[in-house]
């Protein structure tokens, strides 16, 4: 006899391959502008690490006595999608398979799966690679839009993924965050440097180098207005984050414009709003009441740029989301919603 | 290396007067955990945890030498409340299957001895002489002794039959 | 004053005694199963590591260079540590009971907590003065309870995980250790000046 | 919708909003549904103690009579619905998803419909409070929005506490259910006699008639039965599951919260159903006990969707061969609504005075299907009227941890199910607050009897202790007895002696 099924007997027709679904489609614009922009040598990097990171999840699930099927409902595409974003466009197929590796079965199957990964897998896998292979995960190139011949063909392209060709020396370039801790490390100081590496950040096209889905801003932002429209993300988080961010930015770049950048640049250069709109809203590694997400959001916002401005990394907000997806726990601990009928306004007016 | 002797003597002697004082500033009688241990056990000396009666089980908890998850009567509330007590993580895993029972008299079979009436810790049992006996569903604790005892066996423990009264969910499949 | 603050900061963060330093790694792995026991594990390692600091650089300063003892560093230091965590149990099963029971061997195991000895040390490698030494402990102290607390909350969090059984135990909790570690190398560089 | 309404929504931050399904029925008036065949009346139809049979098999019965009478202080007395034989007193399956059986008195109607003489009132707002909450008991009148906590022990509440305010519960926020709606519509007079006399018996000042505002035709009813009595206010509510529950509908009317574990009577409010409210007016009115009641016959399966009146104690199968049968395939059977009702293990179970709805639901609406891993949405935390984590809670409970689910607010938790209708990731989770509140009870019960067997251990070491005394007492008498009459024994043989000694001294001088 099967159990008996338990109240409520109906449901609001969400599901989890829905929510996912939702999200890849916010993400396809900016990917799609990415492609654009990087040419092929990025669609097979794309490519390679979303199909590897779903054959992770196959067989870390086959490992796993082949139980549940989370791989149809799109979470380790998803984890593979975001990862990608976020590595340099030309990368080597190593450094995506590396990373994929890294994001589904030690940030994601060693902790049991979906849904139980203290980390974000994507943001494991990016610092775990950064930290392992420097070289290779700043090696940004200028954009070479398709259609424009600056790029390699298809074939060129992927023969360069595969046997990592060296990029020419003509197409690399560097990315704004990483120029200007470069040159304030020689001791040039922002005001000399930032005329020089163009003006292309702050207009959020995103017409430089870059990770492969951190150019498009406007786009990043379009498909984050999609998904809070949809329930998918709350507002909270991005808008805490961006405050957290630009906030001391802005201080920062008032007292002292030499050498700290202003919060535009902050905010439209590197990773910030990617990170925002689709990473720190993972519902996994995130607080989940509402003070709990704006102290979450504002804190990752900060830390990056602490780090962004004072440590040695130029882009800090990997870290900064581990950091704080480590807190999440003691962070929900302490903003737990208050109960009905408890605490001092139970039996009173509330 | 007489300067170290000294300095070394002086500096555990001023380090002792210290913790001295604080010995005795915060002093604490230590805690009476058998008798605790023991008021927590059910109290109705069954032998079904392999010890003496409660007293020599609360004993043994207090030491360390037996798990909390001794006392089928007691059940997993007990073990766990023994558990915290103790500062131990209890291992309900063993636990779990225990399905509570209560001893029955089949009446058939049943000559009317007393003896099971006599051996029954917590007096569930009632009759008399030449009499068929009957048991006190609230009072039985499980242990069997009276089915141990019984020279027919006609007391057999059997699991508590289910009502809506004690009906309850089961845990949902696992997701 | 932001000197102290930079210095608080940095030995709290960027030198963290836990994850860059890899002192003080045994009781970061046997009392981080339930936040409440990290946190007041902090804070007893916290009134150790501040007091150690203090009494250890008082000893060195006033005994051991003047009369050209040390080879007697080690010995003392470990007899003033002990003599202070003792203190720490005293209070703590006058004023804590619950809190003695939970951290249990690992309280008086403060004693041989490497992070201890060895910011007692590396102050005397660094020849800081009273108040530096004072603060290196502080900073590294806090440092110490803000990881341990934030191992505590997320190993409390893979208590309720179905965590594969080759991972489960001790193999999840090194590398929840190693992706803290990750993390943190974010402040690696980090110059406040 | 008005600017209040739109402020309602905004200001409520939890609830949802299930596919109503309401038009099935709500224009469908409430008709009586015929006698069926037999009549299977559980001695528990109410929560507290069952009640306990004054019939006997074989014994022809009345309409109205006295079947069952309460026991105790929270009880509810069963009457017959029609008139009859008593086939069987024993164990008949219920309406419970465990299928098993319980006490019921089985009663075949033989067509006559004979009454007993009733007691009629024709001015029952002339009666004591007390009296009024006297016949309320003896009438049978339990909470009729599915709670079924006898009515008049909650109007004997405003003894213990002053109580300013009755709240009548028009919210009816299940989908599928206008057995309410319809009564609001049909019978709003008796409606609003009804909460007058609950409100003389309580004492209280105000009544509030909260409507949801998906229940336009009900609102203007019901205000316009209400408009002669100034005390009596009639309230819109937002349309939003579970409004209908009491705690959110006095936070809501009142912006009183109910302490936790009290209840609302101790903010001075009290809660009732408004079919109650017109059964009662109807109780005090005629002297006819509760034995029929409107069901709302629904869902997709169903031939022919309606409201009925039925007797109490008709199995659900007739009910729904009433309706014409089922046309698809029933996924499942439920009784009251979706989103709280118990699913039905069979139809030859009886409608009881709680049943408000019954439901055969195909698999498109009964929702479920395989859980898959929790993504920490929080979408359960959004939507739980209290506000709790839910899958914070079931994740503690699935690793074994109910206590650690308690001290988070497991007991609190009013089991609405807002959080598992919401889930994406299909988690039942009321079933596992549901499977752990169980357990958790069953710990419960095990503690009591261990206490209970403590003091009974206590009390057998006592009595052989007694025993061995009074044994060692006896024991002690017996052989002080032995020993004086040995004693004496000796003394009269030492007399003996001592009076022979001197024959024989004699002898021997």
């Amino acid at each position: 006899m099967t159990a008996p099924q338990h109240s409520p007997h109906a449901h609001d027709g969400g599901s989890v391959g829905r929510v996912m679904a939702q999200v890849m489609l916010a993400l396809t614009p900016v990917t799609l502008w990415g492609f654009y922009l990087f040419g092929w040598p990025a669609i097979w990097m794309w490519l390679i690490t979303v199909g590897s990171a779903m054959l992770f999840e196959l067989a870390c699930l086959r490992l796993g006595g082949g139980g549940r099927a989370t791989l149809g409902d799109g979470s380790a595409a998803l984890a593979g999608w975001l990862l990608a974003l976020t590595l340099p466009p030309w990368s080597p197929w190593w450094i995506a398979v590396i990373g994929s590796f890294v994001a589904i079965c030690i940030a994601k199957h060693a902790y049991g799966g979906l849904g139980q990964n203290p980390f974000n897998p994507a943001m494991v896998a990016r610092v775990a690679l950064l930290i392992s292979f420097p070289l290779e995960m700043t090696q940004w190139v200028a954009p070479a839009p398709m259609f424009s011949g600056l790029g390699p063909d298809p074939v060129a392209a992927l023969e360069r993924l595969l046997f990592s060709t060296p990029i020419p020396d003509a197409l690399t370039s560097a990315t704004l965050l990483g120029q200007v801790k470069a040159e304030a490390s020689r001791g040039v100081d922002l005001l000399a440097s930032l005329p020089a590496l163009g003006a292309g950040v702050s207009d959020g096209v995103g017409h430089h180098a870059g990770s492969l889905g951190e150019t498009g801003s406007w786009l990043i932002l379009g498909g984050g207005l999609f998904l809070v429209y949809r329930g998918v993300i709350g507002w909270l988080v991005p808008v805490a984050l961006v405050t957290g961010l630009a906030v001391p930015a802005a201080i920062a770049h008032a007292i002292d414009p030499a050498h700290h950048l202003s919060a535009l640049h902050q905010v439209f250069a590197g990773a910030a709003l990617l990170g925002a709109v689709f990473i720190a809203t993972d519902p996994v590694s995130s607080p989940a009441s509402a003070v709990g997400k704006l102290i979450y959001g504002l804190a990752i916002g900060f830390l990056t740029w602490v780090i962004r401005s004072f440590a040695g990394f130029p882009e800090g907000l990997a870290f900064a989301v581990l950091l704080m997806n480590a807190c999440v726990p003691i962070i929900d601990r302490f903003t737990r919603p208050r109960i009905y009928g408890h605490g001092a306004t139970a039996g009173r007016g509330a | 290396m007489l300067i170290a002797v000294t300095s070394l003597t002086l500096i555990a002697g001023c380090l002792g007067l210290i913790l001295g004082f604080a010995a005795r500033r915060f002093h604490v009688e230590p805690p009476e955990t058998v008798s605790e241990i023991e008021a927590m056990l059910p109290g109705s000396q069954c032998g079904q945890c392999g010890f003496p009666g409660c007293g020599g089980a609360a004993a043994a908890l207090a030491e360390g030498s037996a798990p909390v998850t001794l006392c089928p009567p007691g059940g997993p509330a007990l073990a766990r409340a023994l558990a915290e007590k103790l500062g131990v993580a209890a291992d309900l895993g063993a636990m779990a299957e225990h399905e509570p029972t209560i001893a029955t008299v089949r009446e058939e079979i049943c000559i009317g001895c007393t003896k099971c009436f006599k051996e029954c810790p917590t007096d569930a049992i009632q009759g008399a002489m030449k009499q068929i006996h009957s048991v006190m569903k609230e009072a039985c604790t499980g242990c069997g002794k009276c089915a141990d005892i019984c020279p027919t066996e006609a007391v057999s423990l059997v699991p508590l039959p289910t009502t809506l009264g004690n009906w309850r969910w089961r845990a949902p499949a696992c997701a | 004053m932001s000197e102290f603050l930079v210095l608080l900061l940095t030995t709290a963060l960027v030198n963290n005694v836990v994850l860059v330093k890899f002192l003080g790694l045994c009781p970061f792995l046997g009392v981080s199963k339930k936040l409440d026991a990290a946190i007041g594990m902090g804070l007893a390692t916290t009134f150790v590591l501040t007091l150690a600091s203090a009494a250890s650089w008082m000893l060195e300063q006033w005994l051991l260079q003047p009369f050209g003892l040390g080879y007697l560093r080690i010995v003392s230091f470990i007899l003033v540590i002990a003599a202070a965590v003792q203190f720490v149990e005293l209070a703590m099963r006058k004023f804590s009971p619950e809190l003695h029971q939970v951290l249990g061997i690992y309280l008086p195991l403060i004693t041989t907590n490497c992070a201890v000895l060895g910011v007692a040390l590396l102050n005397v490698q660094e020849g800081s003065d009273f108040l530096h030494a004072l603060l290196y402990g502080v900073g590294s102290a806090a440092g110490f309870t803000l990881v341990m607390a934030m191992f505590a909350g997320v190993r409390e969090r893979l208590e309720l995980a179905t965590v594969p059984a080759s991972f489960a135990g001790a193999p999840i909790a090194l590398v929840t250790a190693g992706l803290l570690s990750l993390a943190f190398m974010g402040f690696s560089g980090l110059r406040l000046d | 919708m008005g600017f209040r309404d739109l402020m309602d929504e905004v200001k409520l931050r939890w609830g949802v909003h299930p596919a109503g399904h309401k038009a099935l029925t709500s224009e469908c008036a409430i008709e009586c549904m015929p006698l069926p065949e037999r009549l299977t009346l559980p001695l528990a139809q109410h929560i507290g103690a069952p009640a306990r049979p004054v019939v006997t098999p074989g014994q022809r019965v009345l309409r109205g009579q006295l079947l069952a009478e309460a026991v105790g202080a929270v009880s509810s007395p069963v009457h017959a619905p029609s008139s009859g034989r008593i086939v069987d007193i024993g164990d008949y399956p219920v309406a419970h998803p465990s299928g098993l059986t319980a006490a019921a008195i089985v009663l075949k109607p033989d067509g006559l419909d004979e009454a007993v003489d009733f007691a009629d009132c024709d001015d029952p707002h002339g009666l004591e409070p007390a009296e009024i909450a006297r016949r309320v008991a003896a009438g049978g009148v339990v909470g009729l929005g599915g709670a079924t906590f006898p009515a008049a022990v909650k109007l004997g509440l405003g003894r213990r506490n002053p109580v300013q305010t009755l709240l009548l519960n028009g919210g009816e926020c299940e989908p599928y259910l206008t057995c309410d709606d319809r009564t609001m519509r049909e019978r709003p007079e008796a409606v609003i006699d009804g909460a007058r006399l609950m409100a003389r018996a309580l004492g209280a000042e105000a009544i509030v008639i909260g409507i949801e505002r998906n229940k336009p035709a009900a609102m203007v009813a019901m205000q316009s039965a209400a408009a002669a009595h100034p005390e009596i206010s009639v309230r819109g509510l937002p349309a939003r599951y579970p409004m209908g529950s009491e705690k959110q509908l006095v936070h809501f009317l009142t912006a009183v919260e109910v302490p936790a574990g009290g209840l609302s009577a101790e903010v001075g409010v009290v809660v009732h159903n408004v079919g109650t409210a017109a059964e009662i007016s109807r109780v005090l009115r005629t002297g006819e006990p509760l034995t029929h009641r409107a069901v709302t016959v629904s869902g997709a399966a169903i031939a022919r969707p309606t409201n009925l009146r039925v007797a109490i104690g008709t199995a659900v199968s007739a009910v729904i061969a009433h309706c014409g049968g089922v046309r698809r395939d029933v996924a499942r059977y439920v009784m009251g609504g979706p989103m709280m009702g118990m699913l039905l293990p069979g139809t030859e179970v009886p409608v009881v005075k709680g049943s408000s709805g019954v439901l055969a639901l195909v698999a498109d609406e009964a929702g479920g299907g395989e859980a898959s891993p929790c993504i920490r949405c929080t979408r359960c935390a959004g939507v739980c009227p209290i506000g709790l984590l839910p899958f914070e809670m079931a994740a503690r409970i699935r690793a074994g941890k109910s206590e650690a689910a308690v001290d988070i607010g497991l007991k609190d938790c009013i089991g609405c199910g807002s959080c598992a209708y919401t889930c994406p990731a299909k988690i039942p989770l009321s079933h596992y607050f549901s499977f752990a509140k169980g357990s958790l009870a069953a710990a419960e019960r095990a503690r009591l009897k261990n206490e209970s067997i403590g003091k009974l251990t206590a009390a057998r070491s006592a009595r052989l202790e007694r025993e061995a005394q009074e044994k060692a007492e006896a024991a002690a008498r017996r052989k002080a007895e032995r020993e004086a009459a040995k004693r004496d024994a000796a003394r009269a043989v030492a007399a003996e002696a001592a009076a022979g000694r001197p024959q024989d001294s004699q002898v021997s001088a």
